[in-house]
Formats: C-alpha cells, sequence, structure tokens
C-alpha cells in the first residue's frame, strides 16, 4: 500500500526567492483579476452622467478607500514587475540569474510603491 | 497513467505566447495611463467630465478597447491556468471553464458599452 | 512472519542478473535481435556502478594522436602483468573500436575534438592518449544510453529485484530464484540462458571506491554451486581515495600536477618512482602511499597522506577539477585551492570473477568445461582481459564490449536450445536463507561482522600482504562465518526490507572472501595489484597461471593449472617497468 | 576529525504493513561531526534499528539513489555534510510529491514512465556513418550540461505544479526532452515538441525555480526549459 502525503501543496517545503516570486505573482495576479471587475463596473458609472460618478468617486476618496488605494497601487506593481522578471527569464536567459532579477525589479517597485503612496495619500479629501 | 492526461489540448504555446505578449502591453498602457490620469490631473481626483472630454477622442478610446480585451485576456487567461493547476475533475473544469466564458464576455460588453455611450455623451449636459 | 511461496513464476529466454554496461549492452543486443530477454537488477539500471566511471573508455581510434590495435593490445598485456589472456585481449582491442561506434550512434554525448570527432585524452599505463570521454561522467553517459536503448527495443525489466539464489543442476543452467525487494516475496525465473553481470565486489573492503551495491552477490551464488572463481587475489587499489571515504578522486588531479606528499611535507614519490613521480602506475603509488603510512609518515601519524594541488591555482583547479574540488569540499569541508586533501589507497578493481571463455560462457574447471547456459561479463567475470592489472578505462570497455559479444552469443544459444527441466525445488535454498535470517534468535548483528570483516581485509589483505596477516585473516573470516550463521535481522517485514538485502549481502562478502584470501596465501610471488611484502618478486616459472578456487566442504580447494594464454612470439613475458 | 558529537534526528517512518500514516521518530546518534547525510541513516540502521529503510548505492552523487527531503529541502543525502545544517536539529523525510513505499523509499514509476514518455532515445532517419557522427564543439555544449542529470528526481519532486498535477511531465522528464531535441544528431525533434507542448507538458512549468534549488548536479533547469518553451512556441506558429 503506497501512502500518498502531498496533496496539493506541500507547505513546509522551504520557500526560495522563486517560489515567493511565483506565490505572490499568483496571488497577485487574482486579486488584480478582481478589482478589473470591480474597475470596469466602476467606470460604467460614467454613462449615467455627472452625477453618480463624482459620488462613487467622493466614496471612493474617503480614507479608508484610500488605504486599500495604496494596496492595489503595490500589487499592481508587485504583479507588473515580477511579470516583467518572467518575461525575462522566458525570452532573456533570465534563469541564469533570476534572483538578482527578483531583487532590482522589486526594487524599483517598491520605490514607485512609495512615491505614488505618498501621492495619493496626501490627497485625502 | 492517470485520468486527465488524454483530455488536453495542443493551444498551450499559444496561449502562453499571449499571456506574455498581453503582459507587456498591458504593461506600457499602464505606463501611459499612470501619467495621464495621474501626473496631468496633479493627483487630483479625476473630474467627471475630464474623463468624459478625454474619452472624446477616437484614437483614445481604441487603446481604451484593446487595453479592456487585453487585460480581460490576460487575467482570465490567468485564472484558467490557477484552475488548471489545482483543478482536476472534468465535471468542475467545464463549470468554471463556463463561468470565466460568462464573465470574460459580459465585462467586455459592459466595458464596450461604456466606451460607447461616454463618447456620446455631451459633456455639456 | 513466514513469507508465503513464490508469488510468481517467469519464463523467459534469457534472464541476465545486473544492469550495468555490461548487463545492458547484452540485454540490448539480445532484444535487438529479435531474442526474449529480462534484466534484473537490485537497484534501477541508471543508479548501477558503471555510471561512476569517470575517465573514459578505451579505443584505439587515434584520432588526436598516432594509435594502433597493436600499441593498445601491449599496453593492456604489459599493464596485465601477463597475466591475461591474449586470445581475449586480442579480440577485445578489435570490438573496442566497434563498441565506441556503437555507443556514439545510440546517442552518446562524446567530447568533441575542434573538427567534430570524438576526443580522447591519456590515460596512466596507455602509451597514446585513447581514452574516449564526456567530460567527467563518461560512465554515467554510457550507462544512460544503453538503458534509453533498451527501453527503446523493449527490454523487460525487472527493477529492485535482488537475486538470492542461482538453479543450476548438472551443470545446465536452469534460471534464478530473485526477490522482489519492493513488494517482498520470491520470484521463480526459468530461462535458457543466463548472465551474470554483477559488476564489482569492492565493498569487501573498508575503504573503496565502489558502492554500496558491489557486494558481488553472484559470486557468491557461485560458489554456493560447487564452481569455482579465477583469480580472486587480484584487487586493484586506486591511490587517491577520499580519507575515510574511499571515494575516487580523479586521476586527472595528479595528471593536471597535483603533489603527493607526506607529514614532513616531502614529495614522496621521488623515492619510489622518481621518474615518473605522481604520475606512475596505479599500484606503485598505492604501495607507496601505504609505505608512508606504515612507516608512521601519514599525517599527524594517521593513515592517510595529503594530494596538494594548491599550487596550481585557483583558477586552473576550478577549471580543469571542479570535481575534485567539490568532493574534497562536500565530504571533508577541504578546500583545495587553500589545503591539501587527505586521501589513502581505496579498494578500486577486482580483476579476478567468475571464469568465463572468449565467447563469455562460464566454465567449470581448469580444462574449460562449459557450464550450459550459463554466461558472465563485466567486472563480475573473469575472461581474463586484466590479468594481474587492469589499466584505467579498460573495464569501462572491457564490460560494454564483453557484455555485447554476450549478447551476440546468447542469442545465438537460445535459438537452438529448448528450456531445461526446471530443478526439483526452486525456492528451496533461497528460502532457507531468509528463514534462517527472519527466525533466528542469536544476538548476532550483519552489520558489526560486516565491518569486522571489511576492517581485518583492508588490515590483512590489502595493499601489502604476507603470510602471518594472512594467516590471522583466515582464521578471522573462519570465525566471521561460523557467527553469521547467528545473524538475526529487526526488520521482518516484506515492504523494502534492507535490512534483509543487507544480510545477505554480508553473507556473500564472507563467502568470496576467503577464497580471496586463500589465493592470496597460495600465491607466493609479486604481480600485478598482489603484493607480497614475503616474496616481492614476480615468477614467471612458477605463477604464471590462473587461479581457479572452489568451495568444499573442507575448505577452499585450489588449483593452478589453468594456462595463460600467451602469443610468445608477438608479446612474451618482459618485466613491468614504468 | 575524529572525535564523536550526539545529533538529534527525526525520521518520517511509514511502514505500510503496521501504520495507516506515517509519524516521526526521533533517534539521537553518536558521529563524528564531519558526518554526511547517508552516514547518519546507515549508522541508526547498522546500529539502532534495522526497520529503517531507505535507497543507496554510490555514496559519491552519482547514482542519484538517496534523494530525500532534509530540513525542508530535496537533497542527496550521501553528498550532503550535516554541518551545512548547522547544529540544528535534523528532520528526514521522503521525497514529496511521491507516494510512499516505506520510510524514505518513494514510489519512482510515475517518473521513469513521464521519462519514458518524452521518448529517450536517439532517433535517426538519416544513415549512419562508418565512424562517428560529426558534432561540432559547441553542439555538444549544448547538452553537455544537461546530460549530467542523475535521474535522482529531487526536481520533480520539489516542484509545486508537479505537487497539484500528478499529470505534469516536471522538470527532469523534460529535460530529458531537451537533451534529444537539442542534440544535433536526433531526427525526431517535432515528435518530441509534440509530446512536450502540452497542457501537461511544458505549459504547466511556472518558473518557480524550486527543482534549480534541488538539483544537486546544479543543472540550469529552468534555463533549459524556456528554451524549450521558446522552440516549442516557434514550432507551432
Ligand atoms: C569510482 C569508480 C570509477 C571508475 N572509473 C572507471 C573509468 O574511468 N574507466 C573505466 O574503464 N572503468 C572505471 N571503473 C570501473 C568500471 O566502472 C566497472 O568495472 C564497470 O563499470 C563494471 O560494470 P558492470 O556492468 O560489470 O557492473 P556494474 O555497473 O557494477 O553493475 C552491476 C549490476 O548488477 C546488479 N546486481 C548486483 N548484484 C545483484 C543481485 N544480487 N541481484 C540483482 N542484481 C544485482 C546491480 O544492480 C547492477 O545493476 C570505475 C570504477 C569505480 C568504482
Ligand atoms: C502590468 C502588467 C502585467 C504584467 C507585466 C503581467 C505579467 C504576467 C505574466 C508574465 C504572467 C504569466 C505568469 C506565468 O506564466 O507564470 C501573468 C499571469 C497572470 N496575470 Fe498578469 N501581468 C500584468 C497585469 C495583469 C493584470 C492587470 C491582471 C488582472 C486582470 C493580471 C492577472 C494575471 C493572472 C490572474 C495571472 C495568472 C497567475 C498565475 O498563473 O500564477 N495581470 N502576468
Ligand atoms: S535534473 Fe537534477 S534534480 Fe532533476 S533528476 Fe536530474 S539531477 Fe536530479
Ligand atoms: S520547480 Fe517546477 S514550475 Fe518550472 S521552474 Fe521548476 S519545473
Ligand atoms: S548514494 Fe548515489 S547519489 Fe547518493
Amino acid at each position: 500500500m503506497l501512502y500518498k502525503r502531498t496533496k496539493f501543496f506541500d507547505f513546509n517545503y522551504r520557500k526560495f526567492i522563486g517560489s515567493w516570486a511565483w506565490i505572490l505573482h499568483r496571488l497577485s495576479g487574482l486579486a488584480l483579476i478582481f478589482y478589473l471587475t470591480l474597475h470596469i463596473w466602476i467606470i460604467n458609472t460614467l454613462t449615467r452622467g455627472s452625477e453618480p460618478f463624482n459620488e462613487v468617486m467622493t466614496f471612493l476618496g474617503s480614507p479608508l478607500f484610500k488605504f486599500l488605494e495604496v494596496g492595489l497601487w503595490g500589487v499592481i506593481l508587485y504583479h507588473a514587475f515580477n511579470g516583467i522578471r518572467v518575461v525575462i527569464i522566458d525570452f532573456a536567459k533570465g534563469s541564469l540569474f533570476h534572483k538578482k532579477l527578483f531583487f532590482i525589479l522589486t526594487t524599483i517597485a517598491f520605490i514607485l510603491w512609495v512615491a505614488g503612496s505618498v501621492v495619493i495619500l496626501t490627497h485625502i479629501h | 497513467m492517470k485520468k486527465n492526461f488524454k483530455e488536453t489540448s495542443k493551444t498551450g504555446a499559444l496561449a502562453w505566447l499571449l499571456q506574455r505578449i498581453s503582459a507587456i502591453f498591458i504593461f506600457a498602457v499602464l505606463i501611459y495611463h499612470f501619467f495621464v490620469y495621474h501626473c496631468i490631473s496633479q493627483g487630483k481626483a479625476p473630474e467627471w467630465a475630464d474623463v468624459v472630454a478625454k474619452m472624446k477622442s477616437p484614437w483614445f478610446n481604441l487603446l481604451q478597447f484593446l487595453f479592456l480585451l487585453a487585460a480581460l485576456y490576460h487575467g482570465l487567461n490567468g485564472v484558467w491556468m490557477v484552475v488548471e493547476d489545482y483543478i482536476h475533475s472534468r465535471f468542475w473544469r467545464i463549470f468554471i471553464f463556463s463561468i470565466i466564458v460568462l464573465v470574460g464576455t459580459s465585462l467586455l460588453f459592459v466595458g464596450t458599452l461604456t466606451l460607447f455611450k461616454v463618447a456620446n455623451i455631451n459633456p455639456g449636459v | 512472519m513466514k513469507i508465503e511461496e513464490a508469488k510468481k513464476f517467469h519464463k523467459i529466454d534469457t534472464v541476465v542478473i545486473g544492469a550495468g554496461l555490461a548487463g545492458l549492452g547484452a540485454a540490448l543486443e539480445i532484444a535487438k535481435g529479435g531474442g526474449e530477454v529480462a534484466v534484473l537488477t537490485k537497484v534501477y539500471p541508471t543508479r548501477s556502478h558503471s555510471g561512476s566511471a569517470q575517465g573514459g573508455i578505451a579505443a584505439s581510434l587515434a584520432n588526436v594522436a598516432e594509435d594502433s590495435e597493436e600499441m593498445h593490445m601491449f599496453d593492456t598485456i604489459k599493464g596485465s602483468d601477463y597475466l591475461g589472456d591474449q586470445d581475449v585481449i586480442e579480440l577485445f582491442v578489435a570490438e573496442a573500436k566497434k563498441t565506441v561506434y556503437w555507443f556514439e550512434h545510440m546517442g552518446v554525448p562524446f567530447s568533441r575534438t575542434e573538427d567534430g570527432r570524438i576526443n580522447q585524452r591519456a590515460f596512466g599505463g596507455h602509451s597514446s592518449p585513447r581514452a574516449c570521454f564526456s567530460a567527467d561522467i563518461t560512465g554515467h553517459v554510457l550507462l544512460h544510453t544503453l538503458y534509453e536503448q533498451c527501453l527503446k527495443h523493449n527490454v523487460h525489466f525487472f527493477n529492485e529485484f535482488q537475486v538470492f539464489s542461482l538453479l543450476i543442476e548438472d551443470d545446465i543452467s536452469r534460471g534464478v530464484v530473485a526477490w522482489d525487494i519492493r513488494n517482498g516475496g520470491l520470484h521463480i525465473f526459468h530461462s535458457k540462458a543466463l548472465l551474470l553481470a554483477t559488476g564489482g565486489y569492492g565493498r569487501a573492503f573498508k575503504i573503496t571506491s565502489n558502492a554500496f551495491a558491489n557486494t558481488g552477490d553472484s559470486l557468491s551464488l557461485i560458489l554456493e554451486n560447487g564452481l569455482p572463481l579465477e583469480d580472486m587475489e587480484f584487487v586493484q587499489f586506486h591511490p587517491t581515495g577520499l580519507y575515510k571515504h574511499g571515494i575516487l578522486l580523479s586521476e586527472a588531479a595528479r595528471g593536471e600536477g597535483a603533489y603527493l606528499t607526506n607529514d614532513k611535507g616531502e614529495r614522496f614519490m621521488e623515492k619510489y618512482a622518481p621518474q615518473k613521480m605522481e604520475l606512475a602506475p596505479r599500484d606503485v603509488i598505492s604501495r607507496a602511499e601505504q609505505t608512508e603510512i606504515n612507516e608512521g609518515r601519514g599525517i599527524a601519524g594517521k593513515a592517510y597522506v595529503h594530494l596538494d594541488m594548491r599550487h596550481l591555482g585557483k583558477e586552473k583547479i576550478m577549471e580543469r577539477l571542479p570535481q575534485v574540488w567539490e568532493l574534497a569540499f562536500n565530504y571533508l569541508e577541504v578546500d583545495g585551492t587553500k589545503a591539501p586533501i587527505p586521501i589513502q589507497p581505496a579498494a578500486h578493481y577486482s580483476m579476478g570473477g567468475i571464469p568465463a571463455n572468449i565467447k563469455t560462457e562460464v566454465i567449470k574447471d581448469a580444462a574449460g568445461t562449459v557450464v550450459t547456459g550459463l554466461y558472465a561479463a563485466g567486472e563480475a567475470a573473469c575472461l581474463s582481459l586484466h590479468g594481474a592489472n587492469r589499466l584505467g578505462t579498460n573495464s569501462v570497455q572491457g564490460a560494454a564490449t564483453f557484455g555485447r559479444i554476450s549478447g551476440t552469443n546468447i542469442l545465438e544459444f537460445i535459438k537452438t536450445v529448448n528450456y531445461p527441466k526446471m530443478v526439483a525445488n526452486p525456492l528451496e535454498r533461497a528460502q532457507r536463507k531468509i528463514d534462517s535470517f527472519m527466525t533466528n534468535k542469536g544476538k548476532e548483528k550483519h552489520a558489526l561482522i560486516r565491518e569486522e570483516l571489511q576492517e581485518n581485509m583492508t588490515g590483512h589483505v590489502g595493499v601489502f600482504r604476507n603470510e602471518t596477516d594472512m594467516l590471522k585473516l583466515k582464521k578471522i573470516i573462519k570465525d566471521l562465518l561460523e557467527r553469521f550463521k547467528e545473524v538475526s535481522i529487526d526488520d521482518k517485514g516484506s515492504a523494502f526490507n534492507l535490512d534483509l538485502l543487507e544480510a545477505f549481502e554480508v553473507g556473500s562478502l564472507l563467502n568470496f572472501s576467503e577464497v580471496i584470501v586463500e589465493g592470496a596465501l597460495a600465491r607466493k610471488e609479486s604481480r600485478g595489484a598482489h603484493y607480497r611484502t614475503d616474496f616481492p618478486k614476480r615468477d614467471d616459472k612458477k605463477w604464471l597461471k590462473h587461479t581457479l578456487a572452489w568451495k568444499t566442504d573442507k575448505g577452499v580447494k585450489l588449483d593452478f593449472s589453468r594456462n595463460v594464454t600467451i602469443y610468445m612470439d608477438r608479446y612474451p613475458p618482459l618485466e613491468r617497468k614504468y | 576529525m575524529d572525535e564523536q558529537t550526539n545529533v538529534k534526528v527525526k525520521i518520517l517512518r511509514y511502514n505500510p504493513e503496521k501504520d495507516k500514516k506515517p509519524f516521526w521518530q526521533p533517534y539521537e546518534v553518536k558521529i563524528e561531526p564531519d558526518a554526511t547525510i547517508l552516514d547518519i541513516l546507515n549508522e541508526i540502521r547498522w546500529k539502532l534499528d534495522g526497520t529503517l529503510a531507505f535507497r543507496r548505492s554510490c555514496r559519491s552523487a552519482i547514482c542519484g539513489s538517496c534523494a530525500m527531503k532534509v530540513n525542508g529541502r530535496n537533497i542527496l543525502a550521501c553528498e550532503t555534510p550535516m554541518h551545512r545544517f548547522k547544529g540544528r536539529g535534523l528532520k528526514i523525510e521522503p521525497l514529496p510529491g511521491f507516494r510512499i513505499i516505506k520510510d524514505l523509499v518513494v514510489d519512482l514509476d510515475s517518473f521513469f514512465e513521464k521519462m519514458n514518455r518524452v521518448r529517450p532515445y536517439l532517433l535517426l532517419d538519416k544513415p549512419i556513418p562508418d565512424k562517428e557522427f560529426i558534432q561540432s564543439p559547441e553542439e555538444f555544449e549544448e547538452i553537455r550540461e544537461v546530460c549530467i542529470c542523475i535521474l535522482c528526481g529531487a526536481c520533480t519532486s520539489s516542484c509545486p505544479s508537479v505537487w497539484s498535477n500528478e499529470e505534469y511531465l516536471g522538470p527532469a522528464a523534460l529535460l530529458k526532452a531537451y537533451r534529444f531535441i537539442f542534440d544535433s544528431r536526433d531526427d525526431a525533434a517535432d515528435e518530441r515538441i509534440d509530446i512536450v507542448n502540452d497542457k501537461n507538458g511544458i505549459w504547466r512549468c511556472h518558473t518557480i525555480f524550486n527543482c534549480m534549488e534541488a538539483c544537486p548536479k546544479h543543472i540550469k533547469i529552468t534555463e533549459y526549459l524556456s528554451r524549450l518553451k521558446v522552440k516549442a512556441v516557434e514550432n507551432s506558429i
């Protein structure tokens, strides 16, 4: 009788840069598709004239949503920059320096995140 | 060996390539997007009128449409990739695939509709 | 627990035991020729020890320098200290070239010359660069390629099956009984032809370059069936085994210019081979090292000397000898660019084995009477290609070439005969062994017995031998054999019972070790790898003969009447000088 | 080098004839500080508990028998000295992703079966020359590194895509495909790419790099898989 131990994911396997990058990429991707759905719905309010649009905009301008927006901004940045890392790995021998790539690209993403967050947060109405 | 092996298709290469092409496209458009909305508008919350005015340009609209298409394809194909990793029952796969297609087409529809409607709005009213 | 009756009975034309180069080479030729063949192996085929060979495979292709079959033949004969059978060597050097092309056409990735041909390099004892190689993983790629081809040609594999007994009656081989390691249980294989290709048996020694699987099971089974072994006293010791581990550091290190030094920091080879220094033949260097160690000049008085490659510089070491560096670093935490590497001689290759003729048929006496349907090839066999000492890169070639030849012969044989009658009680002997381990109440542990055996073999029939030591050893082995009867095992289960397998293997080691000792005791001369301090000279008058040894109730019976085939006009015995 | 220290080891045990599921068994071993994981396992087998089962043969990192998971990552037991884990206790488990036969021994049938699926042998249309095929050193270099693969299974066992999908060919089999597709002598690249270009083939690789971290031969697996992906794309458009 053979025993099947790993079902789905081996949670106690050590996580190296590569697996962190992938896990975060996956989670951020899923978060983004959720956000995109929301986004399309919001833009749709444009069609109903300035009143409802501005209403939604004020609502989204509330501090709570500002903070969510900061998060979203981070998620986008991570996914985008790690996505570029993936493309470099696929087409430009990135496997040979994928850890370096990860640090460089996430650092850029982090800087952009801080800068963007400052902009977002300093404009709370 | 196991049940699912033969139920696979040969479209992997195309899906993989499109995932990367769409990723690069989204990346480019997003840079443009943030530039336009957040740098030009100096971090103010977007005004309805401003937005609508911008969407009067057909080129801008075409870009928006392509972005919508690419983001939906990229995101939903991404979700499908995740599903293929974890869901192995035939029933659930078909079920989820249907949902993805349904969500995809409706969002595409809603999004395109938005673009059309806004383009036809007279900002003065 | 009671082991149930054999779960399975298989009737197959040819059964090959061992999936190293010899076994797979034969199986492939048989399958290609349309024959039915099953390979039994106690480890997955790609895990066979042939995969460890690094240096290369010898063939006089003359791709990089002048070379010829005659030169290869002479080197091999000289290397063998004239104990090699020259008809076998003649066939070998001719077939060697074919074997290399055979491999290449099957896809072996050989390192290439600038113009795209197989590259070759120099190797100890060869007078021309004739080692075809693939970086430093030659054996590995040869083995994998053969295995892949066997898959392609539908060779039937019984992976993780350990042979427990041979079914030989009236000098006719009828099949084997093997233990299914994974599930437990005995299987009977009824066959027309049986090839023994179980590889080397260096595990009889404490310090060895050999794998855990190299326990010479088939040799012991041959003895058990009243058949002889040949030239067992000739065991080659490699000079650069990693201290304590025995893991091989490639000869390439010395080739690139590494020094051997003793406790005083002297390059001691000056005393033993002033001309060739570190590039002298293996046996000479091993003896030099052992002398240093015995005379107290081992590092800190311990049983090792230093392999020093610091002066080569970090760059060269990392570029040319990455594996040597890595092994030392991984196993001993020694950084070869900054410190010398501890090494000692390690039992490496066994020239002796199951006596077989040039067609690889197993023979049962000095007259060469054949055991019908029984074949042997590879390191387990003694054809005798390597005589008293084998040259580097000749053994991989020997295993592959004679495996291939064996396959061709077997293919012919199985077409002409019917299945022999099965023996009356095929399972009996194997079952008895298992039952004894399983039901014994004794306190003896096989691991301790094995450790004692290995310790004493290395100590008493190692690089240097003398009568007093060996007489002592003889008695020790007798005792161990007695104690072995009382061995009981912890694991009584059937799934992957490693305890049972190891116990069985210790039995094998004890069995043929006795023969090694008796042979070495009787052979009162020094030839090739066999060095007697009490008889330091080669003596062609008396001892230019093969040793045959049987195990009887009254102990080991020796016979020195089997002549060495020598072409007196072409290659008369000369002194072996380097 | 010769004084001994005490090491605490926990080993995941499973005996199909007795246990419903695996359990951790602690041992305390006295051994030299430069001992490898394999030395420790042998010491336990030979001195403490003969029922422990694991695979090993060459003990020099070339046969691929002894891959297992130690302190959370796949390694070869024979080449890994315990001091690499810096005095922490040792937790030894069988390779994840495979089924357990007994203790540290896993069922590799599926692993080898996947290997066979990519037709891992040279296939030729052209006539065979008298001597060797001509292959330039550059062409040899293309496949040199992947030929070192010892089929230990450490990579395939470490890949999250394999954990969640047993059908995925896995890095080792894909590497085997690479080895032949990129061999200048081979004539069946297209056929092999068809096999690899499959939902359960190369496209299940999400460049997670666990395989490359685990490979005891330091093969740059992911890089070769990427080349395979690009080749598959080229072939299908
Ligand atoms: C470290 C090292 C380096 C070497 N380097 C070189 C070199 O560079 N050049 C060279 O020419 N030679 C070299 N040699 C020697 C050479 O590798 C061997 O002599 C040769 O490979 C032996 O091949 P084989 O087929 O006879 O046996 P092996 O490859 O050892 O195969 C033995 C087979 O028998 C099976 N087996 C054993 N017992 C049983 C049983 N009871 N039941 C079932 N199956 C069993 C095993 O599973 C295995 O498959 C080296 C040897 C070592 C140890
Ligand atoms: C900003 C630019 C973006 C880039 C450069 C990018 C890049 C990528 C790449 C290369 C992949 C493939 C990963 C793989 O094969 O392992 C991927 C996967 C994915 N992307 Fe994006 N992406 C971007 C934006 C988006 C957006 C806007 C969404 C949401 C709508 C999204 C959702 C996803 C999802 C769900 C996946 C699947 C995740 C997985 O399989 O692990 N991405 N992305
Ligand atoms: S690629 Fe590396 S980890 Fe994978 S099987 Fe081969 S040697 Fe082992
Ligand atoms: S871990 Fe798996 S996902 Fe790809 S890079 Fe390695 S095969
Ligand atoms: S025992 Fe051979 S690789 Fe570890």
